[in-house]
């Protein structure tokens, strides 16, 4: 037993946060926030040359072969640098290609081909065949592309052209692109079910990891003010009132970190309590990372409450990874009814 | 005790409420600034005309002069009816007018109250600097006495409407070898005057209404001090409580609507499993504990009020309120977000379900703006239990 | 519209606390915590001449004739003194017996016959003919004596001695007296419906004052040791993690006197919302007192965390008056089914 | 990164496991203090028998001096049997014990350990005055010297155990004349000399473990005192990171264990309205965040000890654990009540569901003691993020 990072896992650490440090810094959200698409083209082709999209896909499907523990590093930084397009959705959709049977386009997702997610509205269903109807809204799809749907027992892609209905609307979260569809019994390009991959744990697992990483970024954040903002004479971290939510941020940060990792290697491991702790890390670390980021905005005071300030494109985007892959309440409903954990 | 109200108070809210369905504006307030103004000052022209302006002013300023009940009442009814926010009228009607009344000279009233009361100006507060928050009194915007000018030079934030205000209160440092709450003045500026540029601020829900305020050898009449040079302190302060317990009715009214909207929401729409959004009890229990405690906060502005109305000086009960206004607008407005479920990832400006998350973004500011909630738990501890600095 | 105390109500409030502070004081509790009853025969022999239990009874009814919102500043300062003794059920239990045509019982309850309170099990029922029925606790019971029964619908007396398997269990606040018992169809000897006299919304409004005076006392308590306790050579009240939490409690002890005085108000002026108003003081106030009351607790340190002190006394009587009349879960239950308060 | 244990670890595991399950004490642990006392000396030396005192102390103290991980596994193991608390037996193994290792004379060393490790012995601890907690540097028990002797006279308290302990490492004033921390002597009290009255304090749930001990000239053999005169808070603060991550793990196991049996209990309950309490959505959704907390507290002890395994001193780390530790005990054990329902008004000694009620009163002291969560937060907050003091 040993959950420390491995020099492999540090490595990917710092290059990735140097890669998006330098190609997709968080002043991207703004200057692409009146573009349609979200996305860097540059940027996301020098992540696929990375490998990025196909880190933990085995290197028998052509992927890198590293672990879900691996993949937890890399969308930590992601979800710290606030990064935008759709990894998280790309690199499941990598997965539901190649154990789905599509070699090719495994292939061309992990060289740069992106792939968006459904959200799913109320009766939503994907079908014992793998066929999606209902209403929906899809996050960072695009009209000529690919959307990945996921539920617990299976994950499916599906053309966008196939949805009808399909409109943009703004999103809460300006990093991230929304259209309403509606979908009535679209086939499946592609197809893989929970035993012969568990897309939804890893979804859980890597939204996660991101929302560690947003809780990190925004504990560093509040604590950098608490030490230099001056009120009364003295840095405002002299107050408890600002002090111990800061505090109380490097706990949760801690605790969704150590819970990401620890329901990865579970995975890795192939204990049966797997979706136990991917379900537990997606909820305690987007319950983390919700009270953080908006004590991140009172800290921050006036302009924590500006647009031009990063505080609040926390707050959005892990409104936005909350709500991914059934939301909180469906969670907690689904975790109740899991056996315990080992 | 009792919560009857009086025939004649009756009959005042029968009149309110049918003045105000009457002429509640039609158009929706637009989101541009310049056009905000105008619409803004437009129904205020309207209040005036009615004879509605100023409710809580003395009537030597040309105000109503209602009793506490009635400005109650009115406040309640004007939630009710879902009527425009002060907003661009706030701190003329209730901030830079109310000080001028107690401080300035009869010709500054003369001059600035009527033009308040009738919709002809927007003021514009210019009190926080980027380095002067929860400290105000550190403010270091500076004015040098240049015969019968102040030089003002420096900068101001969070001036609301600054873009398209006429007048502002402005606090300027006058000495700066002096504790820091004694070299401070008051000066109304005039918002056209050279050497001023207005930056809006865009804020986290997409709102323009804030702004940067920079300030470049701004030359003010020496006659627009109000209250003497390094006395601005005491006039700032001496507005304070003007409200008299009323000033958080329209939230409080608005959070009381908005929790009954919710269930109703609650009922008639489905969550993500298809069944009706109210059978989630965590979230029924979480709108029925909601309505208990907009019901307290509703009593504890009954409460308030009923004290102002026998004193002579309100006591610091009002942080009490601003502090659990703040709390519970924070809770219902996120709870909006729970009961409209992954709808609330959308947000676009022309649906209903917009309001909601505009609510809730706007609601982070709730806990910050007008004294942070920080500062008003020092305050209560401090002055109403006596806590020690 | 005035919320103001009246001089009659600030008589109550100052005759009731005197008598209170001399005759059963706090310290009573432990004196008594042997004994198989809490009361102070004396003390409740002269609440009963001061006509605190038939303070709010109708002076055709042999009462006082006062409002509930008088009664509310009597059951503030029962409250706020840790008054052992079941004054609340002995009070409404006073109504039942007068306004269900039993007069000389009502002369009784209010020369000092004590009445104690049914706290219902799992299916535990009344009857459409007032006849209770199912597994229950007895609070304040004596064996010969009479228990107070409530639901929405109705209120009943019945005889402890109808009863089977009355057995006292020791109760989590030592103030109180606690039996379990059986009742299969036990008649009432006495039984009013809630159209003739709304007993449970009376109940509800008094234990939310009980539970003010709680949150009063408990903030009084938490800022005189803040002023006093010293510790890094200041008094502790100036670390703002002291500071803030005794602000809160201030806050609550204000939001929830006024709900309290609020449904009062609401229920003696006939105001159809009196319920909605009535369960609201008792949630508010409830929750707002077990709050307070474990910060306080906290705020005391090691001293709190004593049986010695108060402290613990004041949250434990927190508890037990929030399991009244259906407890949290349901009160919540019912609130949202009520029509919108006015 | 993995979380599988190697074959000795599981072999360990195993081994443990079948110790435990066959030597568990069959008795129900006593509440009188002295039959606790040797209830908890009786299991001690059932351990030490078998090669399990001091499993994480040093072998040339006779301790088993197991890695990190087994330590872990030995407390998992330890919880999931529910055996006896560590309680009598804490202070002699975790604190005084520990600080003699690094801090004392051989002769003292050699005299005390193998007692701690057979079950001979009770320690307990004199830190705490009444106006000395968070501020424990303000201690005023003071110690006179008196030719080859201490004289002490004041009071203690918190001592748990203190009416039955053999010694207890205490903590006097030598000197009142320089700064707080420095004129501070620890010094190994014989609990049975003249001049010591401990009284029990009795606790909120009824418990009478905790102690004031009052000090009245008391002689004690300056050979007594560890590390030198007026050097006693380094020797004091010498041992706080003795677990090395280990600390929280049978209470983070036993909260495991808690919300289980408490799903468990949900389900298997009827509440007041008749139907299984589980179904009552809201507190099933409490339950169930319960269940991620916990989990995500377990992962944190598992990091932790990762680090702990590769460093040569723990990091601040260990305050999160307290922090959250506290915050969760108080939390699942309040739930516990809201299964119980109207039953919690019960706290019977013999029934099951009053383990429930007494472990919710316990909780209470989970924020308070061993360093209150406000200085845990301080701590967090000044040595791990650099905040200013």
């Amino acid at each position: 037993m040993d959950l420390t990072t491995s020099p492999e896992q540090d490595e990917i650490i710092s290059s990735s946060a140097a890669f998006l440090r330098d190609r997709l810094p968080i002043t991207r959200i703004r200057a692409l926030f009146d573009e349609s698409s979200n996305v860097d083209d540059a940027a996301w082709s020098g992540a696929a040359e990375l490998g990025w999209f196909v880190l933990g896909l085995p290197e028998a499907n052509g992927g890198v072969g590293f672990g879900l523990a691996d993949e937890v590093h890399l969308f930590r930084e992601i979800g710290r640098g606030l990064a935008t397009g759709p990894f998280l959705s790309t690199v499941l959709a990598a997965r539901v290609a190649a154990f789905g049977g599509h070699a090719a386009l495994a292939e061309a997702i992990g060289g740069g081909q992106r792939v968006g997610i459904v959200i799913p509205g109320s009766s939503t269903l994907i079908g014992a065949d793998g066929s999606l109807t209902g209403p929906l809204q899809l996050l960072d799809c695009e009209a000529d592309g690919l959307a990945l749907a996921v539920s617990p027992e299976q994950a499916v892609l599906v053309r966008v052209s196939d949805l009808t209905g399909v409109t943009p609307v703004a999103c809460i979260d300006p990093g991230v692109r929304l259209c309403r569809a509606d979908a009535s019994g679209v086939a499946p390009i592609a197809r893989v079910t929970a035993d012969v991959d568990p897309v939804q744990r890893r979804g859980h697992v890597l939204a996660a990891a991101m929302l560690v990483g947003i809780n990190e970024a925004v504990r560093d954040l509040s604590a950098e003010h608490a030490k230099s903002r001056v009120q009364f004479d003295k840095p405002i971290g002299v107050n408890q009132a600002i002090k111990h939510p800061c505090a109380d941020m490097a706990v949760r940060a801690q605790l969704g970190y150590a819970q990401s990792i620890f329901a990865a290697v579970a995975n890795d491991e192939g204990r049966e309590d797997a979706d136990y702790h991917a379900i537990s890390a997606h909820l305690a670390a987007g319950e983390y990372a919700d009270l953080s980021a908006a004590a991140t905005v009172q800290i921050m005071g006036g302009m924590g409450f500006t647009f031009e300030h990063d505080a609040h494109l926390y707050c959005k985007r892990a409104f936005v990874l909350g709500q991914l892959f059934g939301g909180t309440s469906t969670q907690l409903g689904r975790l109740l009814d899991l056996p315990s954990a080992r | 005790m009792d919560l009857a109200f009086s025939k004649e108070d009756n009959d005042f809210r029968e009149e309110v409420r049918t003045w105000m369905t009457e002429n509640a504006p039609r158009e929706r307030r637009p989101r541009d600034l310049v056009a905000m103004r105008e619409f803004d000052l437009a129904w205020q022209r309207k209040q005036y005309a009615a004879g509605w302006a100023g409710i809580g002013w003395p009537e030597q300023f040309g105000g109503r002069e209602l009793p506490l009940t009635q400005q109650l009442i009115w406040y309640e009814e004007y939630a009710r009816t879902s009527l425009p926010p002060i907003d661009a009228r706030f701190v003329g009607l209730a901030h830079a007018g109310p000080t001028l009344m107690v401080r300035a000279t009869p010709e500054h009233q003369a001059f600035h109250l009527p033009k308040i009361l009738a919709g002809e100006v927007v003021w514009c507060q210019g009190f926080s600097e980027p380095e002067a928050g929860s400290d105000l009194a550190s403010l270091k915007t500076k004015a040098i006495v240049d015969g019968d000018h102040l030089v003002v030079t420096g900068q101001k934030i969070w001036t609301s409407f600054g873009p398209v205000a006429d007048y502002q209160e402005l606090l300027v440092r006058t000495d700066f070898d002096v504790p820091k709450h004694k070299g401070i003045t008051w000066v109304i500026c005039d918002m056209k005057s050279p050497g001023i540029e207005a930056r809006a601020i865009k804020t986290i829900e997409g709102g323009q209404e804030f702004a940067e305020v920079f300030y470049d050898e701004v030359r003010i009449p020496i006659s627009n001090v109000v209250g003497g040079i390094n006395n601005g302190w005491s006039v700032a302060m001496s507005t304070l409580s003007f409200e008299r317990g009323t000033a958080f009715t329209v939230s409080q009214v608005q959070l009381s609507t908005s929790v009954e909207r919710l269930i109703e929401m609650a009922k008639s729409r489905k969550s993500v499993n298809g069944r009706p959004v109210i059978e989630d009890e965590a979230l029924a229990k979480k709108l029925a504990r909601a309505r208990a405690d907009v019901a307290a906060l509703r009593s504890l502005t009954y409460l308030n009020i009923s004290r102002n109305a026998r004193a002579d000086q309100p006591g610091p009960e009002g942080s009490m309120l601003k502090l659990q206004d703040a709390d519970l607008t924070k809770r219902v407005f996120k709870l909006a977000l729970e009961v409209l479920g992954t709808r609330s990832l959308a947000n676009p400006h022309e649906e209903d379900d917009s309001y909601w998350v505009d609510r809730h973004l706007l609601s982070y500011s709730s806990s910050i703006g007008g004294g942070t909630s920080e500062i008003q738990r020092n305050i209560i501890a401090e002055r109403v239990l006596g806590l020690p600095r």
